[in-house]
């Protein structure tokens, strides 16, 4: 185990810095050369040439938030894997690599019960099929019968 | 300047801030957000403990677990909120006065 | 592998002796200035270049779809209009900033801000040879995958500031397809944690070695096809086609940036573009060997004791030998990315997730738990190590 | 030096972000705030050489939960409206300056008193000189396959139940 100062995070911080003065001096530079003449219909929305109706603010559909919830989970057990896999290695020549097998079957196995459950259920699909009631196919085909 | 003291004092107002939010906001989801704060402050609380009272690394892992434990939280709180605004129409906390919808 | 460049540079006397020289002039000790002023040399150097990198990949994909479309391309500026990324770069400059009239303004502004940090921050990391990384941190690609996560948060953002109901779609659709498509590159980038024994990205190269059969993508059945799921993974992530549903031109005009104009919109495409480089560049360090030259020639004790140069002057050789074979395999794979978007049509929406979620993820998982059995039985050894040994106690035992 | 510098910069990131989350009345604006001031946090961790806390903080929070928090904004109308169904603006002597002020000092008054109070009791340590920065992901990895394994099993069980739980509750409904 190595130890360090804490001069590696540096060029982080200079990067982060690098960025930001690389957006102000690009913003800066293009107020100076570039036109500045605002009107009412170019600040408009761009909606294929029509006015714009209501605003873009509105509910979304749930699914969104389901495939983020899926994500969240295998991210953390993501985050909880990687320091046991950093040392894994280690384990194993050490002659101990069985429990750390144990351990992380198990741990991904529990996932890949998570990843089951919502496959079944279908939270994995984009375009969710319901199945429609039997009355609800007969009305569909009366529809279709009048047509 | 990097002592124990300030850490906890960062901790501390972290704490502070998460309470008021929880207090003044009436928006569930404002209200997660100070309830985040507040994790976040005990495991800071945790991790500068270690440091420097120890470092044997085992506030580190009640950190890791706090963070873990937050995520859980979000995703089942927010999905709790999010089926209440499919019923209700509202995510104002007042609204959220009965049992059953 | 040095833990920074600042470390490489300190093996050096000469480097220490300046360091010496400017403490004596200045009177107090110098080596804390020293060492920011190579940081920020050495970052200012890197991110020059990705700048460079990002204008020439504008160009360098008119070029080669120009190629596959039997087009001429761009060819007015500059010798075979190479300098046409300047010309678009004034252009952007030069173009009027709207700002929508019902815009949230301080998170239109910021948008373009934090692609660009999450970006940049990453390229702390990446190894570009063994004494040129800004900085090998221990927690290296974990690092890596928390700060580019940023991205998503950027395209979230500059979808919703919008107010434009375009915008809306292609960020809602960027951001959730960031999301699931980190999750397979990151079981992938976990198994081969699991080989390499560290997180940093110098234990990923440093145990590869200079051969093929050496490197990571060849070390046995199960990172052959992770290499895969990792490369499908980052065309997705980087929102590259076929996978660029975010901004799909012919069915969300221009996706999350549909409003922003001029120098803004001119950094979110430097971001995608760097972006695009610095995962080319993660898996040519985790599977290809990164910038490892073969026959050991990358730490430049041949140049030494054969042919008689100095010290210094052969091991910087060494370290540009291995600044080349990085910069190669990046740029190549940086050349098959855009080679796909030319060659396959878009996916559907519903595809994409069922593509991450269906396919690639199960393949992972596998994957991962294939890995950790073949690392478990054979002590980490690859396949053909482990051939030769079954080989070998065959002929031992005939004797 | 860079150390100060390193934790300044994190502290000042980290409490701005909190301040902005209480006092941001727009909902979105209160999120990036706090991805903000959880980036400072992942920097106050990275200070005190807890290299993997940070990456674990990045990688959850700005990856994971603000984007969670972020798509819930946008999935509940987006925007915080003040007024609840029965027209009430908000409970009267909640939102005042004057509250805030005094329930600020007397929360900084008992708790200095507690404090004083507590510290004849509490185990004065003496400070001596901190061991050097480590990479801590091994002693980490070491410590949730030996000692917290039945921590870091559960762990996957929680996760497991709350991707059931909050997958079942958001689910869209038929009809």
């Amino acid at each position: 185990m190595t130890s360090y100062t804490l001069d590696v995070y540096m060029p982080v911080i200079i990067l982060m810095a690098l960025a930001v003065g690389l957006v102000v001096v690009a913003v800066f530079v293009a107020q100076v050369l570039r036109p500045f003449k605002p009107s009412a219909l170019k600040e408009q929305a761009y909606e294929c040439g029509e006015d714009p109706v209501g605003t873009a603010w509105s509910n979304f559909n749930v699914r969104f938030y389901v495939v983020s919830l899926v994500f969240i989970v295998f991210d953390v057990e993501g985050a909880l894997m990687f320091p046991v896999a950093a040392i894994f290695r280690k384990f194993v020549a050490i002659g101990e690599g069985a429990v750390l097998v144990g351990s992380l079957l198990v741990f991904i196995s529990v996932l890949v019960f998570g990843i089951i459950y919502c496959w079944s259920k279908g939270d994995l699909d984009w375009v969710r099929s319901f199945q429609l009631s039997e009355d609800q196919v007969n009305q569909l085909k009366g529809i279709e019968e009048k047509a | 300047m990097i002592s124990l003291s300030s850490y906890l004092f960062i901790s501390f107002t972290l704490f502070i801030a998460g309470i008021a939010v929880m207090i003044a906001r009436k928006n569930i989801i404002a209200m997660m957000l100070g309830i985040e704060l507040i994790l976040n402050s005990a495991a800071l609380n945790f991790a500068a403990y270690t440091r420097f009272i120890n470092n044997n690394l085992e506030g580190h892992l009640m950190s890791l677990f706090i963070i873990v434990i937050a995520a859980a939280e979000a995703a089942v709180g927010l999905a709790i909120v999010i089926r209440f605004f499919q019923i209700k129409e509202t995510i104002h906390i007042d609204d959220a006065a009965q049992l059953q919808s | 592998m040095s833990p920074s460049i600042n470390d490489y540079l300190n093996q050096f006397e000469a480097h220490r002796k300046a360091i010496g020289f400017i403490s004596e002039v200045l009177g107090f000790d110098a080596s804390g200035l020293v060492t920011f002023l190579v940081f920020a040399v050495a970052s200012f150097l890197v991110v020059n270049v990705m700048a460079l990198v990002g204008g020439l990949g504008t160009y360098a994909e008119r070029k080669i779809s120009a190629d596959i479309q039997l087009r001429q391309g761009p060819n007015r500026v500059g010798p075979y209009g190479l300098l046409q990324f300047l010309a678009d770069g004034v252009k952007m400059l030069m173009k009027e900033d709207i700002f929508p009239a019902q815009a949230d303004r301080t998170l239109f502004n910021l948008a373009p801000l934090l692609a660009l940090i999450g970006v940049f921050a990453t390229l702390a990391v990446l190894p570009f040879s063994s004494g040129f990384t800004l900085t090998n941190l221990n927690i290296g690609v974990f690092y890596l995958i928390g700060v580019s996560s940023l991205v998503g948060v950027a395209v979230f953002l500059g979808g919703y500031s919008a107010n434009s109901k375009w915008s809306m779609l292609g960020g809602m659709r960027g951001a959730s397809q960031i999301i699931s498509y980190e999750v397979p590159v990151t079981i992938t980038i976990l198994s081969i944690v699991l080989i390499s024994g560290g997180m940093s990205f110098g234990s990923f190269v440093e145990t590869q070695g200079g051969f093929p059969h050496q490197w990571y993508i060849l070390h046995n059945p199960f990172t052959f096809i992770a290499f895969f799921v990792f490369f499908i993974g980052m065309l997705a992530e980087t929102n590259r086609a076929p996978f660029d549903l975010p901004e799909a031109e012919s069915e969300l005009v221009s996706g999350y940036h549909t409003e922003y104009t001029g120098m803004r919109f001119g950094l979110f495409a430097l971001a995608e573009y760097i972006e695009v480089f610095v995962l080319c560049g993660v898996a040519a360090a985790a599977f290809l060997g990164g910038y490892k030259v073969p026959f050991d020639l990358g730490n430049g004790v041949v140049f030494v004791e054969k042919l008689g140069l100095p010290a210094i002057i052969g091991k910087n050789i060494g370290q540009l030998l291995q600044m080349g074979s990085f910069l190669t395999k990046t740029l190549f794979l940086y050349y098959v990315v855009i080679w796909v978007r030319w060659t396959f049509p878009r996916i559907r929406v519903d595809q994409v997730m069922t593509i991450c979620w269906k396919y690639l993820t199960p393949i992972a998982l596998f994957n991962l738990v294939g890995i950790t059995l073949w690392v478990f039985a054979f002590d980490g050894q690859s396949i053909w190590e482990v051939l030769s040994h079954l080989g070998g106690g065959a002929h031992g035992g005939g004797h | 030096m860079f150390e100060n510098i390193l934790f300044f910069l994190s502290a000042a990131l980290c409490i701005i972000g909190a301040a902005g989350v209480v006092f941001s009345k727009n909902l979105m604006h209160a999120c990036v705030l706090l991805l903000a001031s959880l980036f400072g946090i992942a920097g106050l961790y990275a200070v005190i050489g807890a290299d993997f806390l940070a990456a674990a903080q990045l990688v959850i929070y700005a990856g994971g939960v603000v984007i969670l928090m972020l798509f819930a904004v946008m999935l509940t109308g987006g925007s915080s409206d003040n007024s609840n169904k029965f027209g009430i603006e908000k409970i009267p002597a909640m939102g005042s300056t004057k509250t805030y002020v005094i329930a600020g000092f007397s929360v900084l008054v008992i708790s200095f008193t507690v404090l004083k109070l507590m510290a004849n009791f509490m185990k004065s340590y003496t400070k001596g000189e901190l061991p050097a920065f480590s990479s801590t992901v091994e002693k980490i990895g070491t410590l949730l396959v030996t000692d917290h394994v039945l921590a870091f099993e559960i762990s996957s069980i929680l996760l497991l139940g709350a991707l059931v739980g909050a997958a079942v509750i958001a689910r869209p409904r038929k009809g």
